[in-house]
C-alpha cells in the first residue's frame, strides 16, 4: 500500500511539469508587452530594455521555462512582477483562507446531500424524493455567484443580519459556505441517489433480505457502503476543486483566497504569482485525489486487493 | 397425499397468483400455483426460463420486488403460519430462520464489502440467542461444515472462486437451522465437477439437519438425483405432479414428455432429438385455454377452450392437460 | 422473463416493421414529461436565438444607451426593467441567448471532435497509443478547468471565439475519458468479434459496429456539458474575461448588476433567473435522455 | 487415406498478467476430418474457447501450426486471412451480445456478403438474406427486426445464418446453445445436425456439456487447464472413458433417469489457473490416483488403442 502511494507521488513529477509547461506557453501568448507594463506608462524605451532584460524577459520561451523550473526546484518561485514580494510565501499566506472555506463547504455540502440522497432512494417516488430531486436540479443549474449576489441582498442588503463580504468573524463565513456547499451537495444529492438506487437492485441485497435482516439495516449496513464508493469521489473532486480555488464564490463575497489571486494576478499579468497559484493549487488537487483513492481502498475491499499486489 | 392431513406440512400453497404490472402490459408470472410439501421432503420445480419458479421461491419470502410485483390471490402457509397476512417483524424473523433461500449466482449474491465470515454470523446473530462473539463462532464451524477452512472467515467474496462463494451462500441459508430450504438453481452457475461437489455437500447437509427443500432447476438430471417429488412448471401453472417414478416413470403431460425429449441422451446417442416446437407463450398474452396448446400435438379445439383443470392419477400423481377427460388418452413416451 | 415480453411484437402478424432504436428511445423519451418540459423549452430558447432580431433590433434597442430611463424597475413598457444604461433587460436577455447558446454549442462541438477523436484512438488502439494521450489528459485534467479556461482566455484576450476555444480545450480531457470507456466496453462485446470474424477490417469495425453503439451516452453528455459550458461562459463573463462591451451576454449583465445590488436588484435577479431557465432545461433533457437510453431502469 | 481437413500442430497461446505467464493453450495437437464433428470438452479457464479463436487468429497464437486444406495459416497476411475467412467461421455462445444491437436482421445476415464482396448487388443481396433466413428457419417477416426483439433461440438462429452466408467449409461452435433453454435446445442442435448433412460442413463443438457433445460429435477431445488430456471416438470416449478426469467429468453429469445411476466420482479441489504452470501433470492435485512420478514428470499424450490418446502415466504402460 505504501508502495503504491510512494509511487502514485512519484508520477505526480511529470504531471507537474506538464502542467507548468503548458501554462508557461499558453502564458507566453498573451499579446502586450510585459516589461512595458511593469516598467509603468511614464517609462522610456531603455527603461523598459532594462526591465526585460532584468526579468529574462528577452530570451526564448523555452529557456525562461528552463530557469523557472530550476528555480522551483530549489522551492524558489520567483518574485510577484506587481508587488516585487516572494511568490510562495504571498500564495501560502492566502492558501489556509481558501482551505477553511473549501472545508466548511464541503461539510454543508454532505451535511445536506447525504441524508436527502439516502432517503430519495429509499422511498423513490415519496414526496421527499420529489421535493428533493427539484431542489438538487434547481442546485445543479444556479451558478454560485448568482447564488451568492441574491444571498447578499437578502440578509446583507435587506436584513442586515450577515456582512457582505471580507474575512472576520464566523458570520463571514455563512454566506459563502452555504453558496459553494449547495451547489455541490445538489451534485452529491443526485449521485447519492442513483447510485444507492443501483445498490438496491443488487443480488447481494435481496440475500441480506432473505436472512431476515431489518429493513433499516439493510440500507445502512447492507447498501450504503457500496453505494458511498461513488459518492466519495464525487466529494473528492468537489473538495479537490474547491481547494483549487472557488475563484467566483471568492470574488462575489471579496474573500481573501487563492482564487482570487489567480484572478486578480491575471489581470496584472503577474506571470510569476499564476503560474506559482496554479502549480500549487494543481498539486492539491492531485493530493487531494490521491486522498480519494485511498480511502476507497478503506471501503472497497476489492480495491485494496489491486493495490497490495502492485 | 392430496388433501394430507395439512399439520405434516412445512409448505401449503394454494391457487397462488403474482402478477408483474409494467407499462407494457401484466405480465402473467404465476397462475394459480399450488405446492404441499411434508416435513423433510425435497420437492424439484422444473421448467424453463421465464415459467415463474424463481417467482414462486421469492413469494414464499414475501420478497418479490413489489412494485411490480403484485400477489393477486392464493395463499402461502408456511410451518402453519400465513405467510401473505403477516407482519413485517415476524416476517423478518422467519427469514433465514425458519425457511432461507440459496440462489442462482453466487457471483452476485454475496455483499462485496463484508467478509464471508460477518455475513454468516449475521444471519446467526439476528435469529439465534448469545452475542457477536458466540455467532462469529458458529459462522466459522459453518464455514467448516460446507468445506472452507475457518482461516478463511476475513476474506472477502472476491477472494473466492464460484463453487467456493455458492458454499458461503449455503453455510448462510443452513446456518439457522431452517426447516424448508428454498434452492434456486443452485449448480447453474457453476462447473460440472463443481456442481457435483456442491450437490454432494448439499445432500449431506440435508441429511444431517432434515430440513425440506424446494430444488429449482431446469435439469431433469439433477431432480433425479436429488427429489422426491417433482412439480413441472409451464407458464405459472404446475402442469404435471407426483413422484418421481409418476413423473419419470409414467409421464402424462405432453410438455414433460417434450422435456425429456429434448434432452441429449448420454447413454444412447440417437440419431435426432424430439424438440418442442415454437416458443413459451408471451407471458403478458396467455392463450384463454391451455397454455401448452399451441405447441402441442394433441391439441384439440376443446383444448383452447378453458384451462385445464388437475386430474389425480393415483394419490400422489395428477397432471393438468384437457384430453386426459377422454378415458383412453395416451401419450406417446420415448424409451429412457 | 424480460425476453419473453421483447418477443411479442415479433410472434403476430405480418411483416414486422423496422422500428429504428431512435424511435423506440423517442417513444420512451415522450412518456417523460420532465424531459419533454426540459426539450420543449430548449426548443423555444433555440427559436428565440434565431428570431432575436425579429424581438428586438439590436442597435436601436439592445445596445443603444438612454440615461434618462437608467436602472427602471419592471414597467408595462419595460417588463424586466431597465440597466445602468437604460437599456431594456428582456431585449438584452433575449439577445444574450445567442451568445451563450452559441457559445455552448461550438465549445461542445470542439471539445466533442478533439477528446471524442483522442478518446477512441485511445479506447480501440489501447497499448502505448492509450497511454500518451491519456497522460497527456491527465495533466490536463490535474488543472481545476475553470482555472484553465480562465488563463487561457487571459492569454489570448477576451472575446467570443477564445472563450469558445477556452471553454472547448479545458473540457476535452473529459470527453475523451466518456468515449475512450465506452469504446473499451463495446470493443470488448462479441459482435464486434463476430465482424472481425467475417473479415470485417479495424476501420469498417470503427464505422459500423463501434461509433454507432457509443452514441448513446455521448449524447447524454453533450447535453448535460452544453449546459455546463453555458454556465462557464457566464462565469468567465462575469469575471471581466468573456465577451467585450456592449454585447449582451448573461454574466456580464450579472456583474454590471453588482454595482446597484441594493437600489436596483433586477438588473442581477433576471439575467440570473434566465441561466437558471436554460440550464434546467438542458440537465432535464440530458436526464430524461439518460434514462431512456438505460434499459437497466425500463422495468 | 482421410480427406483431412485441419490439423492443429503445437498449438499455444500464452497470456501475460499480473500473476504471471498464463498457459491458456498449451500444445495442443490433433487433426479433423472433413464432414467430421469434433467435440472439445472442458470446464471453465480449460482453453477450449481460446482454442478454437487461435484456430480462427480472432487470437494471434504464440506459437505452433494452424494446417488447413494443407495450408498453414498461420502466416497469412492481413489479406490473404481476409479470404480465408469465407472458409471457416464461429457461432457465438452468447446470442444476446454477438449481435449487434443496432442492426436489423438482414444487415446483420447481409454484412459478410456485403463486406467480403461476395453479393455487391443490394437486391440480389436481399434475396440471399431471404434464402439463409429458410435455410436457418427464420420466418420472412422478421426481416427488419432488431435482435432485442427476438428469443434466445432465433438469436442463435440469425448468428448460424451469419456464419452460413459465405458457405464456410469448417464452422467452430463456441458453446452455441449454453444459453439456450432445452426445448429449444433441441431445436438448435437439431437444425445444425441437418445443415451439416446439407452442406458437408465439418464442426468444431467447443461446449462444457458432456451429454451434447456426445450426442453430436464423432470424436471428443477432453481439455483440462490448457491441455489436450484425452481424445476419442465418442463413442469409446463414453464406453471407457481413461484419464481419471475425463472418468469423473462423465460421472459427474446428473442422468435424468431413475434406473440409470451411476457411481460417483467426487473429484476434491478446484479447478485453479495455468499460470506459471508447475512441472508435472496439470490434474495431479485434485486426482485420486496421483502419484510422485505425476507429480514431477508430465505425461505425454500417446495412442493406448487405435484412435484413442491419452496423457496419463497410469494408462501408458497398458
Amino acid at each position: 500500500m505504501s508502495r503504491y502511494i510512494l509511487k502514485r507521488l512519484v508520477m505526480l513529477i511529470p504531471v507537474v511539469i506538464g502542467v507548468t509547461f503548458m501554462v508557461y506557453f499558453i502564458l507566453s501568448l498573451s499579446p502586450g508587452d510585459t516589461a512595458a507594463m511593469i516598467a509603468g506608462e511614464t517609462a522610456d524605451a531603455e527603461t523598459i530594455e532594462a526591465v526585460r532584460k532584468d526579468l529574462g524577459l528577452d530570451q526564448p520561451v523555452i529557456v525562461q521555462y528552463g530557469k523557472y523550473m530550476l528555480n522551483l526546484l530549489r522551492g524558489d518561485m520567483g518574485q510577484s512582477y506587481k508587488s516585487k514580494r516572494d511568490v510562495f510565501p504571498s500564495i501560502m499566506a492566502s492558501f489556509p483562507n481558501t482551505a477553511k472555506l473549501a472545508f466548511w463547504s464541503i461539510l454543508v455540502a454532505v451535511g445536506i446531500a447525504l441524508p436527502i440522497g439516502i432517503i430519495s432512494a429509499t422511498r423513490q417516488y415519496s414526496m421527499i424524493d420529489n421535493v428533493g430531486m427539484v431542489a438538487a436540479l434547481l442546485g445543479v443549474a444556479t451558478p454560485n455567484f448568482w447564488l451568492g449576489l441574491m444571498l447578499i441582498i437578502l440578509f446583507s442588503l435587506n436584513l442586515g443580519w450577515l456582512p457582505s463580504g471580507g474575512m472576520g468573524g464566523w458570520k463571514n463565513y455563512i454566506m459563502p459556505a452555504i453558496t459553494l456547499g449547495t451547489g455541490d451537495a445538489a451534485l452529491i444529492t443526485r449521485m447519492t441517489r442513483s447510485s444507492m438506487l443501483e445498490v438496491i437492485r443488487q443480488d447481494y441485497i435481496r440475500t441480506a433480505r432473505a436472512k431476515g435482516v431489518p429493513e433499516k439495516k439493510v440500507i445502512h449496513k447492507h447498501a450504503l457502503k457500496n453505494a458511498l464508493i461513488p459518492v466519495v469521489t464525487v466529494i473528492g473532486i468537489q473538495f479537490g476543486s474547491l481547494l483549487g480555488g472557488a475563484t467566483l464564490t471568492e470574488t462575489v463575497f471579496a474573500w481573501p483566497g487563492v482564487g482570487r489571486i489567480v484572478v486578480d494576478s491575471i489581470k496584472s499579468k503577474d506571470t510569476p504569482m499564476v503560474l506559482g497559484a496554479i502549480v500549487l493549487l494543481t498539486i492539491t488537487f492531485s493530493v487531494v485525489n490521491l486522498a480519494v483513492d485511498i480511502l476507497y481502498a478503506f471501503i472497497d475491499p476489492r480495491i485494496k486487493a489491486q493495490y497490495k499486489r502492485k | 397425499m392430496a388433501e394430507a392431513n395439512k399439520k405434516d406440512l412445512i409448505l401449503d400453497i394454494n391457487d397462488l397468483v403474482i402478477h408483474y404490472e409494467t407499462e407494457d402490459g401484466v405480465v402473467e408470472a404465476v397462475n394459480g400455483l399450488d405446492i404441499q410439501l411434508e416435513h423433510g421432503k425435497t420437492l424439484g420445480l422444473v421448467g424453463e426460463t421465464g415459467s415463474g419458479k424463481t417467482t414462486t421461491a421469492l413469494s414464499i419470502l414475501r420478497l418479490v420486488p413489489d412494485p411490480p410485483g403484485v400477489i393477486k390471490n392464493g395463499s402461502i402457509i408456511l410451518d402453519g403460519k400465513d405467510v401473505l397476512n403477516m407482519p413485517i417483524k415476524e416476517l423478518e424473523a422467519i427469514r433465514g430462520n425458519l425457511v432461507s433461500m440459496i440462489f442462482q449466482d453466487p457471483m452476485t449474491s454475496l455483499n462485496p464489502v463484508l467478509t464471508v465470515g460477518e455475513q454468516i454470523a449475521e444471519v446467526i446473530a439476528l435469529h439465534e440467542e448469545g452475542g457477536e462473539k458466540e455467532a462469529a463462532q458458529k459462522a466459522g464451524d459453518m464455514l467448516e461444515v460446507v468445506g472452507i477452512p475457518r482461516e478463511r472467515y476475513g476474506e472477502y467474496p472476491h477472494q473466492f472462486s464460484g463453487g467456493m462463494k455458492q458454499r458461503v451462500v449455503i453455510a448462510m441459508a443452513l446456518a439457522c437451522n431452517p426447516k424448508l430450504l428454498l434452492a434456486d438453481e443452485p449448480t447453474t452457475a457453476l462447473d460440472v465437477t463443481i456442481q457435483a461437489q456442491v450437490l454432494e455437500t448439499m445432500k449431506q447437509l440435508r441429511e444431517k439437519y432434515g430440513s425440506a427443500m424446494i430444488m429449482i432447476t431446469h435439469d431433469l438430471g439433477i431432480i433425479a438425483e436429488v427429489c422426491d417429488e417433482v412439480s413441472v412448471v409451464y407458464a405459472g401453472q404446475i402442469v404435471e405432479h407426483g413422484t418421481l417414478e409418476d413423473v419419470f416413470e409414467s409421464t402424462l403431460h405432453p410438455y414433460t414428455e417434450g422435456l425429456f425429449g429434448s434432452l441429449p441422451n448420454i447413454e444412447e446417442r440417437r440419431e435426432r432429438l424430439q424438440p418442442i416446437p415454437g416458443l413459451m407463450p408471451d407471458p403478458t398474452d396467455l392463450p384463454k385455454g391451455c397454455c401448452f396448446a399451441p405447441r402441442c400435438k394433441y391439441c384439440t379445439a376443446e383444448c383452447e377452450k378453458a384451462r385445464p383443470e388437475k386430474k389425480w392419477v393415483n394419490d400422489t400423481h395428477y397432471v393438468r392437460c384437457t384430453r386426459y377427460n377422454e378415458p383412453d388418452f395416451k401419450i406417446e413416451r420415448s424409451e429412457r | 422473463m424480460g425476453a419473453a415480453k421483447t418477443n411479442g411484437a415479433a410472434h403476430t402478424g405480418a411483416t414486422v416493421k423496422k422500428r429504428s432504436q431512435a424511435a423506440e428511445i423517442w417513444r420512451r423519451l415522450k412518456k417523460n414529461r420532465m424531459a419533454m418540459l426540459g426539450l420543449a423549452v430548449v426548443l423555444l430558447l433555440v427559436l428565440i436565438s434565431i428570431f432575436a432580431d425579429f424581438l428586438f433590433d439590436y442597435d436601436t434597442i439592445v445596445i443603444k444607451q438612454n440615461t434618462q430611463i437608467r436602472l427602471q424597475s419592471p414597467s408595462g413598457e419595460h417588463w424586466l426593467g431597465t440597466d445602468e444604461f437604460g437599456r431594456d433587460i428582456l431585449a438584452r436577455i433575449v439577445h444574450g441567448s445567442r451568445v451563450s447558446l452559441s457559445v455552448g454549442v461550438v465549445a461542445v462541438s470542439i471539445s466533442l471532435m478533439i477528446g471524442g477523436t483522442l478518446g477512441a484512438v485511445a479506447g480501440f488502439y489501447g497499448g502505448k497509443v492509450d497511454n500518451v494521450i491519456m497522460r497527456f489528459m491527465d495533466i490536463l485534467l490535474a488543472v481545476p478547468s475553470l482555472l484553465l479556461s480562465i488563463t487561457i482566455v487571459s492569454a489570448l484576450g477576451p472575446s467570443i471565439f477564445n472563450l469558445m476555444l477556452a471553454l472547448a480545450i479545458s473540457s476535452v480531457p473529459g470527453y475523451a475519458r466518456i468515449v475512450r470507456a465506452s469504446v473499451l466496453t463495446v470493443k470488448d462485446q462479441e459482435f464486434v468479434e463476430a465482424a472481425r470474424c467475417i473479415g470485417a477490417n479495424n476501420f469498417e469495425i470503427i464505422a459500423s459496429h463501434i461509433i454507432p453503439n457509443c452514441m448513446a451516452p455521448i449524447i447524454v453528455q453533450v447535453s448535460l456539458k452544453v449546459a455546463s459550458a453555458i454556465l462557464s461562459t457566464s462565469g468567465l463573463s462575469f469575471l471581466g474575461l468573456g465577451v467585450k462591451a456592449p454585447t449582451p451576454e448573461w454574466g456580464a449583465m450579472l456583474s454590471g448588476g453588482r454595482a446597484y445590488l441594493r437600489n436596483a436588484p433586477h438588473l442581477t435577479i433576471f439575467p440570473g433567473i434566465a441561466i437558471i431557465i436554460t440550464i434546467l432545461s438542458l440537465n432535464l433533457l440530458g436526464d430524461g435522455l439518460r434514462d431512456a437510453l438505460d434499459p437497466k431502469l425500463k422495468k | 487415406m482421410a480427406d483431412t481437413i485441419l490439423e492443429v500442430k503445437h498449438l499455444k497461446k500464452y497470456f501475460n498478467t499480473p500473476k504471471g505467464l498464463l498457459h491458456a493453450v498449451d500444445d495442443v495437437n490433433f487433426t479433423l476430418d472433413r464432414g467430421k464433428t469434433l467435440g472439445i470438452v472442458g470446464e471453465s479457464g480449460c482453453g477450449k474457447s481460446t482454442t478454437g479463436r487461435s484456430i480462427l487468429r480472432l487470437i494471434e497464437p504464440t506459437s505452433g501450426e494452424v494446417i488447413f486444406n494443407g495450408e498453414n495459416i498461420v502466416n497469412k497476411n492481413r489479406e490473404q486471412m481476409r479470404l480465408l475467412r469465407r472458409e471457416m467461421q464461429l457461432i457465438f455462445q452468447d446470442p444476446y451480445a454477438s449481435l449487434d444491437p443496432r442492426k436489423t436482421v438482414s444487415e446483420i445476415i447481409g454484412e459478410p456478403l456485403k463486406l467480403q464482396k461476395l453479393v455487391p448487388d443490394k437486391d440480389k443481396r436481399a434475396e440471399r438474406v431471404h434464402e439463409l433466413m429458410e435455410v436457418v428457419g427464420l420466418a420472412d417477416r422478421l426481416v427488419n427486426t432488431y435482435p432485442h426483439e427476438l428469443d434466445g433461440g432465433r438469436r442463435q438462429r440469425i448468428g448460424i445464418a451469419r456464419a452460413l452466408a459465405m458457405e464456410p467449409k469448417l464452422i467452430i461452435c463456441d458453446e452455441p446453445v449454453s444459453a439456450l433453454d432445452v426445448s429449444i435446445q433441441a431445436q438448435i442442435l437439431n437444425l445444425m445436425q441437418d445443415l451439416q448433412e446439407k452442406m458437408g460442413l465439418t464442426y468444431i463443438f467447443i461446449t462444457h456439456d458432456l451429454s451434447v457433445v456426445n450426442h453430436f460429435a464423432d470424436d471428443i477431445a477432453v481439455m483440462y487447464l490448457g491441455q489436450l488430456i484425452e481424445k476419442a471416438p465418442s463413442v469409446k470416449l463414453f464406453d471407457k472413458p481413461t484419464h481419471p478426469y475425463t472418468q469423473a467429468l462423465l460421472s459427474a453429469i446428473p442422468v435424468p433417469s431413475l434406473k440409470k445411476k451411476r457411481e460417483r466420482i467426487i473429484l476434491k479441489g478446484e479447478i485453479s489457473s495455468p499460470i506459471n504452470p508447475k512441472p508435472g501433470c496439470r490434474f495431479a492435485v485434485r486426482c485420486p490416483y496421483a502419484t510422485d512420478r505425476c507429480r514431477t514428470e508430465e505425461p505425454k499424450l500417446v495412442e493406448i488403442e487405435p484412435s484413442h490418446f491419452v496423457a496419463c502415466h497410469l494408462t501408458e504402460g497398458k
